[in-house]
């Protein structure tokens, strides 16, 4: 086996750094609703693995749990965000964001 | 002892009633709203009682209600013998009157109405009596005021009983102005409103250095008590109030809420017994109230209208005894005025219902047959406010002519000779009603006994309620003058029973004189008939004026061109203008938003990260 | 290094085991299946139809790979390995017996004993709707859409009740991996009824094995909820356009499913590999199983129903006798008997699961749904919060 | 080992996250994102987070990102279609993501002191013992006010999803 020197934790920032800017890129270029959305989730997972990282650096649980309710809450958002994606597209027939650009049909 | 529990009863009923009160039967309303007084007033019997001698005040304080500066003002009550008269007065004719209102409301709309805003009523006049500061004591002051405006606007959908409701409550306003500035001047003055605490500061005052500022506080608590107590010149609110259901004149308009302001300036005796001046003006006031109002009785032909003056007459007579000092006996003529007065409104209230709501005098007449316990009730009512010997009315009455004797003889003969007038309308009014042929079309009959029944009892009181000795009674809180007049007794009766006998010959034995009197007096009758032209003289000198005042310089000077024009159509030029800009960030793209929102953050988390403290 | 050695060794005696068993599987399904409804099932491959998962394997080898030309194609082919990994790869939590002693090496009868191994088979199951959906919908087929539509919302659905019934069993021994949970139930009431977690003081939870049971019907997409390959209405449902080894993909991850599953009852609530009865007794059960397996093979070769069976018999009467004798074995009892009683335990689930198969008619779609909402959904709560209630007062 | 793994999900994940931003179907951008979650997963299960790690499959993979492709399946969400609109990002995006990338990595490397290297075993607070007894006993509130939360999505989710009857 090969012995690599191990990881030093802000490789895992900087991870978490990228995947969220790549999230955002995402929310920026991607098009339809859905891939937005999903761009946003990807955020929230970068963000929670900085926590899960910073958790380890000062040896405390409280990370944990605040990526824990991270994700309880993106459960809930994914839930009213995807019923509102329904809505959407029954009342206006698309999916592609530049088209949803009003507040009233 | 829990002094709270007094008026929270009433509050009590008034919530169940007025939540609930359309929902459940009549008859469940009425043990609600009779039944909260009932065990109010028995509460009220059981705590004085206990209390008996009560040579003291006892005071007792359940929270702070406002903390602010120096100020504190606390949620106090207070009972001492003054308050135990009030109580007994509010609680016990009040419950009469609410059980008299069973019967004289029964076929009326809006019953649980009715009894919620009554229950509402006493709950504030319990408050107002009881309350230990000025703060707390205008809460019920104004309290009861609201719900004389109910009530008074009770026939909402007449025209005059909406008119007469907003005439009572404005013309109250300008009398609790001066009350609320009267109050601000206290504050500054002693730092405090609790009522003990400021007698015991002006015990200790140099009477000189604050002789200016207690004259000015004093008058304008009288300024706010003329317009509670209909005093000249704020009396007109009141002859209208008696568009209201006849208990609630008898009660608010007559026994309880209308001697507020006698009750408050004997509650702050202490401060005008140090402004002479101020007490002057009150006797002067309250004399020329109770000249200026009995000749105006003398006319009216409103059997109600009749009361309504003589109730203004009487709170002159009042304010007469405390504006010369005799504070005992300004409150013993209220507690029996409240007997007979009540008592002449609900007699007038049997009358009317049992005439199907005629309050004409002239559409009345030999009704002591129909109505035989009206009649001898209201007959022993007349005697009473005449101050006939032995009525209750003579001693509470004579008790001021003889000091208003020892203080100014001329005031002791403008008010027995008032005395003689007083007598003379009421007894022409009751003659009126009840001898004579009858003149109208209905059909009279006798009330049910839930309304004879309290005429009954407050005969009893009304008779015999001048033995109750309240000077006496009164004199730890206000030492007794010895000024018993057998002279000024003896004068003020004959002028009253001069008066009964001229209505009896007016009146009885030959009507016919009175017509000629009325032609002969020609103008001058017009003149009080149209009750000195106060009503018109008022509209044209404040209301008109102030009307077109609004009209030309506030609405078309400030309102439309100021405000309108200039201040907000231009901040809205202005917005729009900034808005056309702006509305072009106003994508309604997402993505740009996003964007945005990413270079925002990234200048947040530069100048956090790199440049701030962060680090 | 030895960690490596010995892991990549279990690793290669439990695939052999795993893969024997899902094809066999198949072979015990139809057989039993056929009994059911009185026939005799496959018997034409090897004697009673022994070699028939063999000869399956090389129809399903050797048949055509059609890769229709509308479907989605990276997607089409992902589908079938998502599901098969996702369906293998539970199997390495799961502990078949104690920890025993190999050659002077102590190791577990486990590949790896996770700390969160429930936690671990849960979030396997939860995500193993992927392999069913994503293969309905590269399809570009509406029978397969609706399949999957089907099937992953009755899959989501039957997640919640078993998810919650089975933290009723973790309450009772506090502990979420396997091999803890399993080592909870140890030991006998009076000596002899077991402390399996169905019948644990202060609650058992025979209810809760029940819900689990139902659930895990659904969540494998057995009859009687195999609503996603309902034939006469979906045709044959996600899989309608897979063919050859894609659709033997799936049909092994179905097996292995049901033996994954029931591996997860038999420890949450049946007390994993621990015996019925106390140990001198229950270590000679299974030879006496074998014996009398054999015993019956051997009258049977002497009164032969068919001409050879006078051969066949004989033949596997001798297994079975080998395996009595190996049973029989002290040094080998120690890691055989558990695997025996574990074995014995699951095979009883899976039989189970087969006999409903042959018993039961379909639900009907909404009834499914309602069924998991309204009647299994509260009572894996009202299980879980009585459970709850009764640890936290005795 | 540690770092094996760690550059193997890494790459994973960052592959993946590209494929979620460069992918024109939704799908495709679905099964990307699961593949980040899962080597999230194990990365966690690398900082000792293991009960996070497990949350993560049950809750993102398990249910959120079925949900996803649900939806995506439920509306058939075809490929995507370039628009005229929102040139302001198109133009302004990836120079801002550049300075954004650039700008925490500076703040990572630069910024925060050095801290400990990842040795996976070395720390093992993450259990379900642990998160468990801190979830019910410092962070109670919370706790209950998120599952209130969880409720009301539930309720807004099913209002705004149900089909109106006419």
């Amino acid at each position: 086996m090969l012995h690599l020197p191990p990881v030093p934790l802000s490789w895992y920032l900087i991870l978490s750094a990228i995947l969220f800017t790549l999230g955002v890129a995402g929310f920026l270029y991607r098009k339809s609703v859905i891939t937005v959305f999903m761009s946003i989730e990807l955020m929230l997972n970068a963000v929670n693995l900085s926590f899960v990282s910073f958790s380890y650096e000062l040896r405390r649980i409280d990370g944990h749990i605040y990526s824990f309710f991270v994700m309880v809450v993106a459960a809930a958002e994914a839930a009213v965000g995807l019923a509102i994606i329904l809505t959407v597209f029954r009342n206006r027939g698309t999916l592609q964001i530049d088209e949803i650009d009003s507040m009233k049909l | 002892m829990n002094f709270w529990l007094i008026p929270l009863f009433p509050l009590i009923g008034f919530l169940l009633n007025g939540l609930f009160g359309k929902r459940l039967s009549k008859s469940a309303v009425n043990v609600i709203g009779i039944g909260s007084i009932a065990v109010s007033f028995v509460y009220v019997v059981i705590v004085l009682s206990r209390l008996y001698p009560l040579d003291a005040a006892r005071s007792e304080h359940y929270f702070t209600w406002i903390q602010s500066g120096f100020l504190q003002v606390g949620f106090d009550l207070t009972v001492d013998r003054l308050t135990a008269v009030m109580l007994l007065i509010v609680t016990g004719v009040g419950l009469l009157i609410h059980i008299y209102a069973a019967g004289y409301m029964e076929h009326e709309g809006g019953y649980y109405r009715f009894f919620s805003y009554f229950n509402l009523f006493v709950f504030f006049m319990l408050l107002l009596v009881l309350a230990s500061n000025l703060l707390l004591m205008f809460v019920g002051w104004e309290g009861v005021g609201l719900c004389s405006y109910l009530l008074v606007g009770f026939y909402f959908t007449e025209d005059f009983a909406g008119k007469a409701a907003n005439k009572a409550f404005i013309v109250n306003r300008i009398g609790d102005f001066g009350f609320s500035l009267g109050i601000f001047l206290i504050v500054v003055t002693f730092k405090t409103l609790d009522f003990g605490k400021i007698a015991a500061s002006v015990a200790t005052m140099p009477v000189e250095a604050a002789a200016g500022t207690l004259t000015a506080i004093t008058l304008l608590l009288f300024v706010g008590a003329t317009g509670k107590s209909a005093q000249l010149p704020l009396y007109v609110w009141l002859p209208d109030a008696m568009a209201a259901p006849t208990p609630v004149s008898a009660l608010i308009h007559a026994a309880t809420m209308v001697t507020a302001g006698v009750y408050m300036i004997a509650r702050v005796s202490f401060l005008y017994s140090h402004a002479p001046l101020a007490m002057q003006v009150v006797a002067v006031i309250g004399l020329a109230t109770a000249v200026f109002a009995a000749t105006i009785g003398i006319t009216q032909n409103d059997i109600k209208r009749v009361f309504a003056y003589s109730t203004v007459s009487q709170l002159g007579y009042m304010f007469l005894g405390v504006g010369i000092g005799a504070y005992s006996a300004g409150i013993f003529h209220l507690m029996t005025h409240a007997f007979f007065k009540a008592l002449l409104f609900l007699g007038a209230g049997s009358v009317i219902h049992g005439l199907g709501g005629e309050q004409d005098l002239r559409h009345m007449g030999g009704l002591r047959k129909a109505m035989p316990i009206t009649f001898i009730t209201l007959g022993i009512a007349s005697l009473a406010i005449s101050g006939f010997p032995g009525f209750s009315g003579f001693y509470s009455k004579d008790a001021i002519l003889s000091a208003a004797y020892t203080h100014a003889p001329w005031m002791f003969w403008v008010g027995a000779f008032t005395a003689g007038m007083t007598a003379f309308y009421v007894f022409r009014a009751y003659f009126l009603a009840f001898f004579g042929t009858y003149r109208g079309h209905q059909h009279a009959h006798e009330s049910p006994l839930s309304m004879t029944l309290p005429l009954i009892v407050l005969a009893i009181l009304a008779a015999f309620g001048g033995f109750l000795n309240v000077p006496a009674w009164l004199s730890p809180l206000f030492p007794l003058a010895e000024h018993e007049n057998a002279t000024a007794m003896v004068i003020s009766a004959a002028f009253g029973i001069g008066g009964i006998v001229l209505a009896v010959v007016l009146y009885v034995v030959r009507p016919s004189l009175a017509e000629s009197l009325k032609t002969r007096a020609g103008s001058f009758y017009t003149l009080v008939l149209n009750k000195y032209y106060v009503d018109e003289f008022y509209s044209a000198a404040v209301v008109k004026p102030l009307e077109s005042l609004s009209r030309v310089v506030l609405w078309k000077g400030v309102d439309k061109a100021v405000i309108d024009t200039s201040l907000v159509n231009g901040s809205g030029r202005v917005v729009r203008g900034w808005g056309a800009l702006l509305r072009q960030l106003q994508s309604g793209s997402i993505r740009n938003y996003a964007t945005w929102v990413l270079a925002g953050s990234l200048l947040v988390i530069f100048v956090l990260g790199l440049v701030g403290d962060a680090r | 290094m030895n960690f490596f050695i010995v892991s990549i060794i279990k690793i290669v005696i439990v695939f052999a085991i795993f893969m024997t068993t899902l094809a066999y599987l198949q072979w015990v399904e139809r057989k039993v299946l056929a009994h059911i409804q009185s026939r005799t099932g496959p018997f034409r491959v090897g004697p009673n139809g022994l070699l028939q998962p063999l000869a399956d394997v090389f129809k399903l080898l050797t048949k055509e790979d059609l890769l229709p030309p509308y479907v989605n194609k990276l997607v089409y082919l992902l589908a079938p390995f998502i599901a098969v990994c996702l369906a293998l790869i539970s199997i390495s939590v799961i502990p078949f017996g104690p920890e025993i002693d190999v050659f002077g090496y102590r190791t577990y009868m486990q590949i790896s004993d996770l700390n969160v191994g429930v936690l671990f088979v849960l979030a396997i199951g939860s995500v193993s709707v992927y392999g069913v959906a994503l293969a309905g919908w590269s399809s570009n087929n509406k029978y397969s859409l609706l399949g999957a539509l089907r099937s992953s919302a009755q899959m989501i659905s039957y997640e919640l009740p078993l998810t919650l019934v089975i933290i009723s069993p973790l309450l009772l021994s506090n502990r979420l991996s396997f091999r803890a949970i399993s080592d909870s139930q140890a030991g006998y009431y009076l000596g002899f009824i077991p402390r399996w977690n169905i019948v644990q003081m202060p609650f058992p939870q025979i209810f809760a094995f029940l819900i689990f049971m139902v659930a895990a019907f659904a969540e494998t997409n057995r009859l009687p909820f195999d609503l996603a390959e309902a034939e006469s209405e979906l045709v044959a449902g996600f899989h309608t356009e897979y063919s050859s080894m894609k659709f033997a993909c799936f049909f092994m991850s179905e097996y292995a499913n049901i033996v994954t599953i029931t591996c997860v009852a038999t420890l949450l609530f049946l007390g994993g590999w621990h015996p019925l009865f106390p140990a001198p007794y229950s270590s000679w059960v299974p030879t006496a199983v074998f014996i009398l397996a054999a015993l019956t093979c051997f009258y049977h070769a002497i009164r032969p129903a068919r001409k050879r069976d006078r051969l066949t018999f004989p033949v596997f009467g001798i297994a079975f006798l080998v395996l009595a004798a190996l049973w029989a074995v002290p040094f080998l009892q120690v890691f055989l008997v558990p695997a025996f009683w574990f074995a014995a335990k699951v095979g009883l689930l899976i039989f189970t699961f087969i006999w409903v198969r042959g018993t039961l008619p379909r639900f009907r779609y909404d009834q499914l749904m309602h069924f998991a909402w309204t009647f299994l959904f509260p009572c894996a709560l009202l299980n879980l919060l009585l459970t709850a209630l009764f640890v936290a007062v005795f | 080992m540690d770092t094996i793994l760690f550059i193997i999900f890494a790459v994973v994940a960052i592959v993946c996250a590209f494929n979620l931003v460069l992918q024109k179907h939704p799908i495709s951008s679905a099964l990307s994102l699961i593949g980040v979650m899962g080597s999230l997963a194990v990365l966690y299960l690398l900082l000792g987070a293991e009960f996070i790690a497990m949350a993560q499959m049950i809750v993102y993979g398990g249910a959120v990102m079925v949900l996803f492709i649900f939806v995506i399946m439920l509306l058939n969400a075809g490929t995507e279609k370039s628009s005229g609109k929102s040139w302001f990002a198109q133009i302004a995006g990836l120079p801002l993501l550049l300075a954004f990338v650039a700008l925490l990595g500076v703040l990572i490397r630069g910024v925060l002191p050095p801290m400990r290297t990842v040795r996976f075993g070395s720390w093992v607070g993450g259990t379900a013992q642990r998160i468990g007894l801190m979830l019910f006993t410092q962070y109670l509130l919370p706790f209950e006010v998120i599952s209130i939360l969880i409720l009301i999505a539930i309720l807004g989710a099913v209002v705004l999803a149900r089909k109106e009857i006419e």
